[in-house]
């Protein structure tokens, strides 16, 4: 069963929209319709693609595997630490590592990343120590970390905000004559946000070397993609006069190649691409959230056969491209970083109180100066109190 | 029926429940509402009751869903709106402010949006950015909308009715922190005016004002208070537009004496306005300046600082303190 | 000429978004990409298209003349009035007279219209007083009609908003079980905005009974349409899983028929379509608008050869189906509106000063009854020193 | 160059053309600001001389122009946003109030947004609905953001100076009728600090407040009353976010009495939280409450009746007195 035959989770209009509804090996494509980009079926067979081919190193194939365990293995490390009170959230991206890590490795050092809250996989391509992520869950920041150390943005929890602020920075990079590219994460729920709709203007406008890369996960907490959308994501992308392209979310191969694609389009000026990572939440919205009340075991069951690791590795070993050795060093790697991750949790400061008044403005405020001398007095009269 | 003691996030859903079976034109509608219930289970069972029809998952736009909710209300339905939580009005702000508060206006009396917005908003339960925010100054400065808050379950219960039986828009904000509050619901109980104050504890000594979450701190204060002697009036605010003047006026007069409570930020929040049209009003029987005791002019802290930032016992102890110092 | 080839004012990309640049005679058209329909040429030459068909008798085509010419005579009135100083502000119609009408004639009584703020031609099909429009441009009101009177909702002057509304009343039209259906009007503009394409998201999840209709005046202001999208707007609606189509505006027969046909498609429960009305805004946007500072002349003149009223004329003319008895009738009943409007706007009357406290709520608020006591008394102390 | 006679709308035009001269990350955008020059001219001839890169027509949304400011600003640019109107603001609002003002915080102060928001604000100019509007309080009462607004030409030059070269967010409050009143500018003045009021006129008996367009229906009050013998003290508020209350304790701590003026609605407004904390301040020197004369909780009213809803000198007046009649 190919991944788009899942999709169509009930039927969808027949009409000029062109949505495609069965496997692309039965049905026939009208030209000018993308396929569902594969390159590594869920068996771990290697397939082509006339439009995106990629040739890995070993060493290159070893890696993805590698960055997709070890992201795993971190948010389960954190999905669990909020289990035993050291986070107050987490909101996992078990089963979307393949659309994480295989646009995450696409991108070059001077691209930008505007992630949503989501986007483990791609801190950690980008270099953000994973601990860093784990302050806003913990409730000591709201974001950790300097989003220019490593071109990675701050989390951003209003849905749909940063396709925005993807687009603007992008508009900037094409003003300074930069080549670098910009990546805008987003959700299939955030695609109905207003602000996603005028980021699409922008950038079209504009031609602005953004990439929009959707995580179609199915769901936005409990509302299936048809409450968001009557035709797939994709397609919405020709409408604004770029080009759409629906992959193989649990599929690195395929997600690397098209995202590398659509950053390069967009590096020669020639504007904006959306990829719509075909994927899915195998875990719940977040920590707080209790999927049973509205989905069903076996639509998950199903995507588990897709699992975005298991079919690299079926590969790398099929291939002879990986040896035992690989494979539990990994295992030992991982294990380390999840021991790493919660020693530095449970060993991180909570901030100090007079926090509340920092960094509310750059150039400072009389009433912030006024507020925080008033606090610190209050302060400190308890601490005399208690002498 | 009669009597029950619920929890306040229950007391909504039976509120909500009744008015779905009431009148066929209540909709109950928004983010995750239907088959989850709403990420606090305020809506629970209610789409499995009323079916997709009457209790209606939306796309996650919050401008479409006001936007659309006044489209309803023009054909004649009354939409209850659930916005997820406070931090994310905001891309609904302009259907709000422009065009459910003004079409009354606009249309010289012709049309009616009777449109409930609920927002569940406030502080205190350890949640990420935008999930603890106290927006209402930034609606009650607005003509056309009006502003109410329940403080317990049966305000809860009672005031969502008055609010969906009204004719007018309101912003309907719950206090999150205390959903789980248990409180007596009298269902065949006659309601207080939707937009009136309430004394919930009297005294003589000083009038604390609070509303929503706050009124429960404050509470707790006038009983620490009265432990040393200081006997502490609290009025339930209950609507913050329009303002029940004369219930504090009429508080004031006798203690001389008040303290403003909210979550928000005091900086141009329900204090200031508070404060000053009682001052106008009172301003021959205050023995001291009005003192308000609220948010900081900061973005809502983290989670592990939020104790310190919100308005607690101690805060507000130590402006009934400097009020009667005066 | 054709309108299409017009309106090709940049390159545009040639990517498979599928964009046509000159005439429909000399590009092959793909199947699933709709044509420009035109069904009356500039020239007045009766021409057909397969899809949209339309049989009107000689009294239809007549009334359509006498809709046009009556409606610009309204506008014409309304820009002098606002020259002598009896209006604070004019938005005139001019030239897009057969968008407005060919749509309007094709509603029924029980459809539903929102309008923008420059909707005159619709409103003269629903039956408002034209005088009526002309309140809240006078300054006397800010909406002067009883919307449900004619079922032609008051104008929205915030670009876009008027979409959402129209959705959501489409959305209870469906809920009634009625076979009526909606019709949201907005500019070139105005599909910038986010609640705009909210509107599509809404409309197409729930399937609503809502024709979007686009006056394409080539014109936001002083930005021309490039500054709002890169390809024609009539393909965005397929990315949103409804069809689009795109109409010359200034062909009321073509408008007519595209229209109902768009409605008929709404009663049948199959919902949204995007109507495109490719027209031109002849006039300054307002009457404080200065457009010489923005656009050539030629422009202009280009499109006056393309008026929408003269081909009917000549249509008419040509034909033999109006004599000249009937074009002097229009006449002279345009000049008797000209007149009845003029006296209606100088005999109508200011507001009472205390309207400004009325209709704030429906059910009253204590803070409005006592301003509105303390403003009374306060007129009144001057009253009393005047005595 | 030194002074010069200059309408506000022009000395804006030439703070604006001296950024983009002086420093090539400053871009000016909005709709319309470009080849048409603003639908007030505020931008005229800017696009001509310093092109489409610097000088940004938008598409027509304005989240979308806020949001890709904010972009642009952390790639490093200071966009200088143009709204055309404060009653269309509110699409931005959600982009204003949770990422541009938070995101200094956000980012435990790494991330800087030298974003300024210009918005032509206030009626009197006979317009239709929306085109009148004074928001200001609903965007003071965020934290993150700077709110000012000048009365004069100098001011108008001066402050948007300083606000573009400031490193935090400001909204530039511009009062839209009085674009053409003329003023000297000295462009080699030395300013005053943005955030600090100024005494406009000195007097004794009775300050008034105001800022932006009644600033000089003050000014007229102030001289109206001096006929009669009273001597009124005029501040000009100039920032309502800091709102520097040292200078207006200073005054009524002089004249022991205050009136607040704005064209804003009087509920939940700029007044409130001045009158609310100049009680606190000055309690004892107060001799009678601090009074606000402004906006009714109503919508804008339609341009015929805009003369009286409008504070005008003889509510200022009328105000004056009541004040001195305590
Ligand atoms: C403006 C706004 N509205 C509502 C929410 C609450 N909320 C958080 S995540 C979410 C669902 C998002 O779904 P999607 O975009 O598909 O992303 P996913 O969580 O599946 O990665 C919602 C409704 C929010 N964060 N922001
Ligand atoms: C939200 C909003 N922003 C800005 C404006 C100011 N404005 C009025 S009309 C207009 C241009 C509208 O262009 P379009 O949608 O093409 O309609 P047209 O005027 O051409 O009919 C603008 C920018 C507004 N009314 N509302
Ligand atoms: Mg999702
Ligand atoms: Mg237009």
């Amino acid at each position: 069963m190919t991944v788009e035959s899942t999709a169509a989770r009930k039927p969808r209009r027949s009409s000029g929209a062109g949505t495609k509804r069965a496997s692309a090996k039965k049905t026939p494509q009208a030209p000018d319709e993308p396929q569902l980009v594969q390159l590594l079926t869920p068996e771990g067979e290697r397939v082509t693609h006339p439009d995106y081919e990629i040739d890995l190193t070993a060493d290159e194939l070893r890696g993805l595997y590698r960055d997709m365990v070890l992201t795993r293995r971190f948010d389960a490390e954190a999905t669990s630490l909020q289990r035993q009170g050291e986070l107050g959230l987490w909101a996992s991206l078990l089963g979307q590592e393949a659309a994480q890590i295989g646009s995450g490795r696409a991108l070059r050092d001077d691209d930008y990343v505007f992630p949503t809250y989501r986007e483990h996989g791609v801190a950690w391509c980008r270099g953000v120590d994973p601990t860093n992520l784990l302050g806003m869950f913990r409730g000591v920041n709201h974001g950790g970390w300097d989003p220019n150390s490593n071109n990675f943005h701050l989390y951003t929890i209003v849905i749909g905000s940063q396709t925005l602020h993807a687009t603007g920075y992008a508009m900037g990079v094409a003003k300074d004559g930069a080549d670098s590219a910009v990546i805008a994460y987003f959700g299939d729920g955030a695609s109905s946000q207003g602000d996603v709709a005028e980021s699409f203007t922008f950038s079209a406008v504009y031609n602005a070397p953004v990439v929009f890369f959707c995580q179609n996960n199915q769901w936005a907490i409990s509302e299936p993609t048809e409450k968001q959308m009557r035709v797939p994501l994709y397609q919405r992308a020709q409408g604004f006069g770029f080009p759409g392209v629906r992959v193989d979310g649990n599929d690195v191969l395929a997600c690397l190649a098209v995202t590398k694609s659509a950053l390069e389009r967009a590096r020669r000026g020639e504007g904006p691409t959306l990829v719509e990572a075909f994927t899915y939440r195998m875990g719940a919205h977040t920590t707080t959230d209790d999927p049973t009340r509205y989905r069903a075991d076996e639509e998950r069951e199903a995507w588990k056969a897709k699992d975005p690791i298991l079919r690299v590795r079926t590969y790398l070993e099929n291939q002879g491209l990986a040896d035992a050795a690989f494979f539990e060093e990994t295992e030992a790697e991982s294990e380390a970083l999840g021991k790493r991750v919660r020693e530095a949790v449970r060993s991180m400061p909570d901030p100090d109180t007079m926090a509340i008044f920092e960094n509310v403005y750059a150039d400072g405020h009389a009433l912030v100066d006024e507020e925080r001398a008033q606090f610190a007095a209050y302060r400190a009269s308890f601490a005399e109190e208690g002498k | 029926m009669a009597v029950k003691k619920l929890p306040i996030a229950k007391a909504i859903n039976e509120s909500l429940r009744k008015a779905l079976e009431t009148d066929p034109k209540v909709l109950v509608m928004g983010e995750d509402v239907g088959q989850l219930g709403g990420v606090f289970r305020v809506t629970d069972g209610l789409f499995k009751d009323f079916g997709e029809g009457r209790v209606i998952d939306t796309p996650l736009a919050e401008s479409g869903i006001v936007g659309t909710a006044i489209g309803l209300a023009l054909r004649g339905y009354r939409p209850v709106v659930e916005i997820q939580f406070d931090g994310f009005v905001f891309p609904a702000y302009d259907q709000i402010v422009t065009q459910l508060a003004k079409m009354h206006a606009r249309s010289l009396g012709k049309i009616k949006l009777p449109v409930v917005i609920r927002i569940p908003y406030g502080g205190g339960i350890g949640a990420v950015e935008h999930h603890s925010e106290s927006p209402e100054a930034l609606f009650a400065h607005v003509a056309g909308l009006k502003i109410v808050s329940p403080s317990d379950a049966s305000d809860a219960y009672w005031m969502l009715q008055q609010a969906i039986q009204g004719d007018d828009p309101v912003i309907f904000f719950e206090p999150k922190r205390r959903y789980w509050d248990k409180g007596e619901v009298d269902f065949d109980a006659i309601p207080a005016p939707l937009h009136s104050a309430r004394v919930e504890r009297a005294g003589t000594d000083l009038t604390l004002v609070a509303y929503g979450p706050m009124v429960k701190v404050c509470k707790e204060a006038a009983a620490a208070a009265a432990d040393e002697g200081k006997s502490v009036e609290v009025l339930d605010l209950r609507s913050m537009s329009p303002i029940d003047f004369d219930t504090i006026q009429a508080s004031v007069e006798k203690t001389r004496r008040l303290v403003v409570v909210h979550e928000a930020p005091v900086f141009y929040g329900a204090g200031a306005e508070i404060a000053a049209r009682i001052t106008e009003r009172c301003f021959y029987h205050l023995e001291a300046p009005v003192l308000r005791v609220g948010g900081y002019h900061a973005p809502y802290p983290p989670a592990r600082l939020e104790e310190e930032y919100l308005p607690g016992l101690d805060r507000v102890l130590d402006a009934v303190d400097r009020s009667l110092a005066y």
